[in-house]
């Protein structure tokens, strides 16, 4: 069992009204020193395949097809082996 | 008759809305076909329209693309035969790559539901030859997630290829160059967030939406 | 009888009394174990009782205050008891509505609060067989200079736009009020109204020995338990800590359940034997409540109910409270056709018991059983308590109250335009979704909403209204103001109105005072009703609405239908062109209790007399009626906040009309709420034919011109000022205040 | 310059009915191998102050008051020191 750790950003050049509005409320709510906000999106996915190479090329996969807009966004992930329970 | 389909996935809710501005505004036939249908081959235009397909979990359009219909939308689209994809419609179109560039979250991140005054920038498609050249119209919006993105090189090649449908006349959500609807470039595929089929009576409070379909009917007579 | 190990002993919950922090008295407990039952019920079964006995359940409070209301008529095929009330509106087609509340979940968390509020009352709706086809809300909040009020209008706006929008049924309506009497207690009423072939009708039944009983929809998770007698307590900033109760709605499975249930009712009522949705109380109240209204028994498994979180006792997933979940009795042997039909809008759908003849209500788990108890023990057998009642002080001695002469009518007006409760709501309404399903004639910022009823000549125009300032001067006068000024709405909107739903938001039961109010209310609303062949045919009961002793106003919101027979009578509160006459229906006297303008002036808490007569209401409904039947109006528009003064301004509005008159009234009175009046507008060639109808009920005020001007004459001075200015103010002060 | 990553997730009972969804469409493309998918936000925040505490204690009370909502979800982050430009 393999616990991916996939995180999907906004490729620098994509302004992202969302994380300006957020930036805005820190700022309203007196937390001056924030200097920059970036969001995301955050999924753990639990994948029951015997290697972490195999889990690694689902995950590429997933997040190709699924996950990520290529025209907009990119991700990166961490593939750690869980404990047998 | 023209045979007109109308896909539902599951989460659409303006499939009905679709049917009934075909059958009782157009009056030309329709059908509502599930996301599960393979071969679209038997209709003269494919309709996609608005609502929440699969919730618009995750990002709007993002799960729709791989339902089961979208290869026979695909099938469908490269026989020159026209679709139109109508607000989520519009969302999955470019998901599924039928369309460049992506919907993102309104610039204010709110939900707007409003007449919407809009201008034809090109009359020469099928889907608005019935318009006048810069007509001005009024269509209803109504989304989250209208905000159209694409980056400079496609914003280009749109314009130099006259891909641009529709723009809005005060830019509501954020949208790229005031764009509210683009066609491929083959000119046989048409995403609009605006919503032609709830202007096709006056009860509604306007018609400006019956032309997008009367121009669908020309295209049809002309190819038959 | 089972015990679970980790479950405390009857004995133990004897000794112990768990019960009285779930609600339940030691009265109802010794009546329970003593006289219902027979024996000390175990850990699940007093949980049983503890929310089935509840008041947001059972309404033992208010129910012999309930029976008060009237709701016959000719039309009524579904009055209250079931999900919702139906109404007959020909060719065999039939409105179905009711109102449901979501105060104290939403300000806990307010957006999932308002969105779960939404869903469940449109499953209401569609259990009874009918298509929802538009929803309302109802809202209170504190001012909005208090950052808390300003988030939780943001939130719960959002939470109602995120469900209503994504599962497709039109929000074309609604009301907004502030008063720092809803700090820390907001009010969120949403109405959803349904339509359909009166063959359709399905009512909560679990009948005929033998018959499955299918859960359908959301796996049952440990959210909201105890929520409905959470609802039913007085709400205290400690309890703000206690977020159990927190529900999370899915819209898009709600979408998929309305398809499919309504799939189900329509092709296979034969195999249909009751349906119902797990509302408040989750799967005790919809099983229990089903077998009551059949006569029946019932037996679960409660292994087979679908479970989102391993580990779940009897006692939790009874009482549940997940969302988008329905309960149906389906005939024995053609289960399967309805499991294959929820297959196929992939939703999880199962047979987890079965219809009994003996009416016990037995629930099984991991083999034991858990639960053996009569289901009258549940339903019916709840003990009422009439609580004492009593007038309050604060109406002993009520003097009429005189305003201050108002010099600067045109400033005055301004700033009552700037008043949140006055001002435009567009830049809430903008966020829902008011025209999807394609039926919507009349949008938000009129004065009632109207949908079309497809391949008919009819509409419907729906509306909710209650001004709680005018309850708490006087209930019983107040709550026909608030019956009458949602008809008002419906007439000038072309309807007809046929029919309420309600919304009774008060303060505790146990306090005299409260108590009296909703009794005066409730008798205020019905006269009314009666009079205007308006039965009640659903409701709601929110009571305990005090955040540590402090009460808000007795709010009975009232949500009416009205039928339009022919779509050629609608009419909106606009004035159409230049050169129209415009006539004042009604009298106007010195009405300032209560009025936008005495809390302009200072005086917040509203003070003085109301004055109302039912007689002069009816009337001059009818001369607009009759008015429009003839084709003689170009607009209608009720007055109400801020009276004759804001009522022109709104109605110049929309089309960027200016305004020339005069009138004998007073700068002051301009600004007078007394009820039972409209402002109309008529084509010159009309006013003749107009002014017989009429016979002495209407003045004419004056004419719309083409300028940005008003211009009013009165007996001491003139409102002059321009329209834009007054737009302005009216169209961005909400949006200005939310900043 | 500090930066703080922050990953906001629902707690364990709440309903995500989001993730289902993701989830149900990994399967239909046939992942079967996923066997859970958890979602969440992910934020990148920039702050200027002087020591790692405070930027510690600022970002708690951001997650509290603005990024977490405490009723449904809860947050973890890690603070790292950005080199000087
Ligand atoms: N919360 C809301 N949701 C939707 N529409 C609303 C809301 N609040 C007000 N509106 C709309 O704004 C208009 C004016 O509302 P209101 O001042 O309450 O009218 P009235 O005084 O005639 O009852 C109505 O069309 C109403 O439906
Ligand atoms: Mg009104």
């Amino acid at each position: 069992m393999f616990l991916a750790q996939v995180h999907v950003t906004y490729k620098p050049s994509i302004l992202d009204p969302q994380a300006e509005a957020i930036k805005n409320a820190m700022h309203r709510l007196e937390f001056n020193q924030v200097t920059a906000v970036q969001q995301g999106k955050y999924f753990e996915i639990t994948l029951d395949v015997p290697t972490v190479q195999q889990a690694e090329k689902q995950i590429d996969a997933i997040c190709d097809q699924l996950l990520a807009n290529p025209n907009m966004e990119t991700y990166r992930y961490q593939v750690k082996e869980l404990a047998n329970q | 008759m023209m045979k007109f389909a109308v896909v539902s996935f599951p989460g659409s809710n303006c499939d009905e809305d679709l049917y009934y501005a075909i059958t009782d505004g157009l009056h030309e036939a329709a059908t509502v076909v599930p996301h599960t249908t393979t071969d679209l081959s038997d209709f003269d235009v494919v309709l996609i329209p608005g609502g929440f397909s699969y919730g618009d979990y995750l990002r709007s359009g993002a799960i729709a693309k791989f339902a089961p219909v979208m290869p026979a939308v695909k099938d469908f689209a490269n026989t020159g035969k026209p679709v139109l994809g109508i607000c989520n419609g519009f969302q999955i179109l470019t998901e599924a790559g039928l369309l460049p560039g992506t919907l993102q979250h309104n610039q204010q991140m709110q939900f707007i539901c409003e007449p919407e005054p809009l201008q034809v920038e090109n009359n020469q498609t099928m889907f608005t030859s019935a318009f006048q050249d810069q007509q001005r119209i009024t269509l209803p919006i109504a989304h989250g997630e209208g905000n159209y993105y694409c980056d400079e090189a496609t914003l280009a090649s749109l314009r130099e290829n006259h891909q641009i449908a529709f723009t809005y006349r005060r830019n509501p959500n954020g949208s790229v160059s005031d764009i509210a609807g683009i066609t491929n470039q083959a000119g046989n595929v048409l995403g609009m967030m605006p919503h032609p089929e709830r202007a096709v009576e006056d009860i509604q409070g306007g018609t400006d939406g019956l032309l997008v379909f009367k121009s669908l009917v020309q295209a049809h007579l002309r190819t038959v | 009888m089972q015990q679970l190990k980790s479950e405390p002993t009857p004995e133990e919950i004897r000794d112990q009394k768990p019960y009285e922090a779930w609600g339940l008295s030691q009265r109802e407990y010794d009546y329970i174990s003593q006289k219902l039952i027979g024996r000390l019920p175990n850990y699940t079964e007093t949980g049983l009782f503890a929310v089935m006995w509840s008041e947001h359940c059972s309404y033992k409070n208010s129910k012999p205050i309930l029976r008060k209301f009237w709701n016959d008529g000719s039309r009524v095929i579904q009055g209250p008891g079931e999900g919702a009330g139906v109404l007959d509106i020909g060719d065999g087609q039939a409105v179905v509505f009711k109102a449901e509340s979501h105060n104290h979940p939403s300000f806990v968390e307010p957006f999932e609060g308002a969105a779960t509020g939404v869903g469940g009352i449109i499953r209401d709706i569609f259990s009874m067989g009918a298509k929802p086809i538009a929803s309302l809300d109802s809202l209170r909040f504190g001012e909005l200079d208090n950052p808390k009020n300003r988030y939780l209008l943001t939130e719960i706006v959002a939470g109602i736009a995120a469900y209503g929008n994504c599962i497709g049924i039109p929000t074309v309506g609604g009301e907004i009020s502030f008063d720092s009497v809803y700090d820390g207690n907001p009010l969120v009423n949403v109405m959803c109204v349904g339509l359909m072939d009166q063959a359709d009708l399905k009512r909560g039944r679990a009948s005929g020995t033998g018959n499955s009983i299918i859960y359908v929809g959301a796996k049952t998770g440990r959210d909201g338990i105890h929520g409905a007698t959470f609802a039913s307590n007085e709400f205290s900033e400690e309890k703000e800590a206690n977020r159990s109760a927190v529900q999370v709605g899915d819209p898009f499975m709600e979408k998929l359940l309305t398809d499919a249930c309504l799939e189900i009712i329509h092709d296979h009522a034969d195999i249909l034997m009751g349906i119902q949705d797990m509302g408040a109380a989750g799967l005790v109240s919809s099983s229990a409540e089903m077998a009551s209204k059949a006569k029946s028994g019932v037996t679960m498994d409660l292994d087979l109910v679908p479970q989102r979180e391993p580990g779940m006792s009897a006692y939790e997933i009874m009482l549940s409270e997940s969302q988008e979940r329905m309960l149906l009795c389906v005939k024995k042997g053609q289960e399967q056709t309805v499991l294959d039909i929820f297959a196929r809008y992939d939703l999880d759908a199962v047979v987890v018991g079965s219809v009994t003849d003996d009416r016990q209500y037995r629930l099984y788990q991991h083999g034991q059983l858990v639960t053996d108890v009569p289901v009258t023990s549940l339903v019916d057998d709840v003990v009422e308590q009439e609580q004492p009642s009593a007038k309050p002080a604060r109406l002993a001695h009520v003097k009429s109250v005189e305003t201050t002469p108002i010099k600067d009518p045109a400033a005055t007006l301004k700033k009552l335009l700037g008043q949140p409760t006055i001002a435009s709501k567009q830049s809430v309404f903008k966020q829902y979704d008011s025209q999807v399903q394609a039926n919507t004639a009349v949008t938000p910022g009129s004065d009632a909403a109207v949908v079309r009823v497809r391949h008919t000549k009819k509409a419907l125009a729906m509306t909710t209204d209650c001004n709680a300032r005018y309850i708490y001067l006087d209930p019983f006068v107040g709550g026909q103001i608030a019956v009458s000024e949602a008809a008002r709405n419906i007439v000038a909107s072309g309807g007809i109105p046929i029919g309420i739903t309600d919304c009774l938001n008060f303060g505790s039961p146990n306090d005299p005072e409260s108590y009296w109010e909703l009794d005066q209310s409730v008798q205020g609303i019905a006269l009314a009703c009666e009079r205007f062949d308006t039965p009640v045919i659903s409701g709601n009961v929110s009571m305990y609405n005090e955040t540590d002793g402090h009460s808000i106003y007795p709010t009975p919101m009232i949500g009416m239908v009205g039928l339009i027979e022919d779509t050629a009578y609608i009419t909106t509160q606009s004035f159409k062109s230049a050169g129209d006459a415009v006539y004042l229906i009604g009298n106007t006297a010195d009405d300032f209790a209560g009025s936008e303008l005495q809390k302009l002036q200072g005086q917040s808490t509203p003070i003085g007399k109301l004055n109302f007569d039912l007689n002069t209401e009816t009337a001059n409904q009818q001369l607009v009626q009759r008015a429009i039947r003839q084709h003689l109006l170009q607009s209608a528009h009720d007055l109400s906040e801020g009276g004759l003064g804001v009522a022109l301004a709104e109605a110049l509005f929309e089309a960027n009309l200016g305004f020339e008159g005069q009138t004998s009234l007073t700068n002051a009175k301009l600004f007078s709420e007394t009820q039972s009046r409209f402002i109309v507008s008529i084509r010159p060639e009309d006013k003749v034919e107009f002014e017989a109808l009429a016979a002495g009920q209407a003045v004419l005020l004056g004419e719309t011109t083409a300028q940005d001007q008003i211009r009013l004459q009165t007996a001491d001075g003139e409102l002059n000022t321009t329209v834009s200015a007054l737009k302005a103010t009216f169209g961005g002060a909400l949006e200005c205040l939310m900043k």
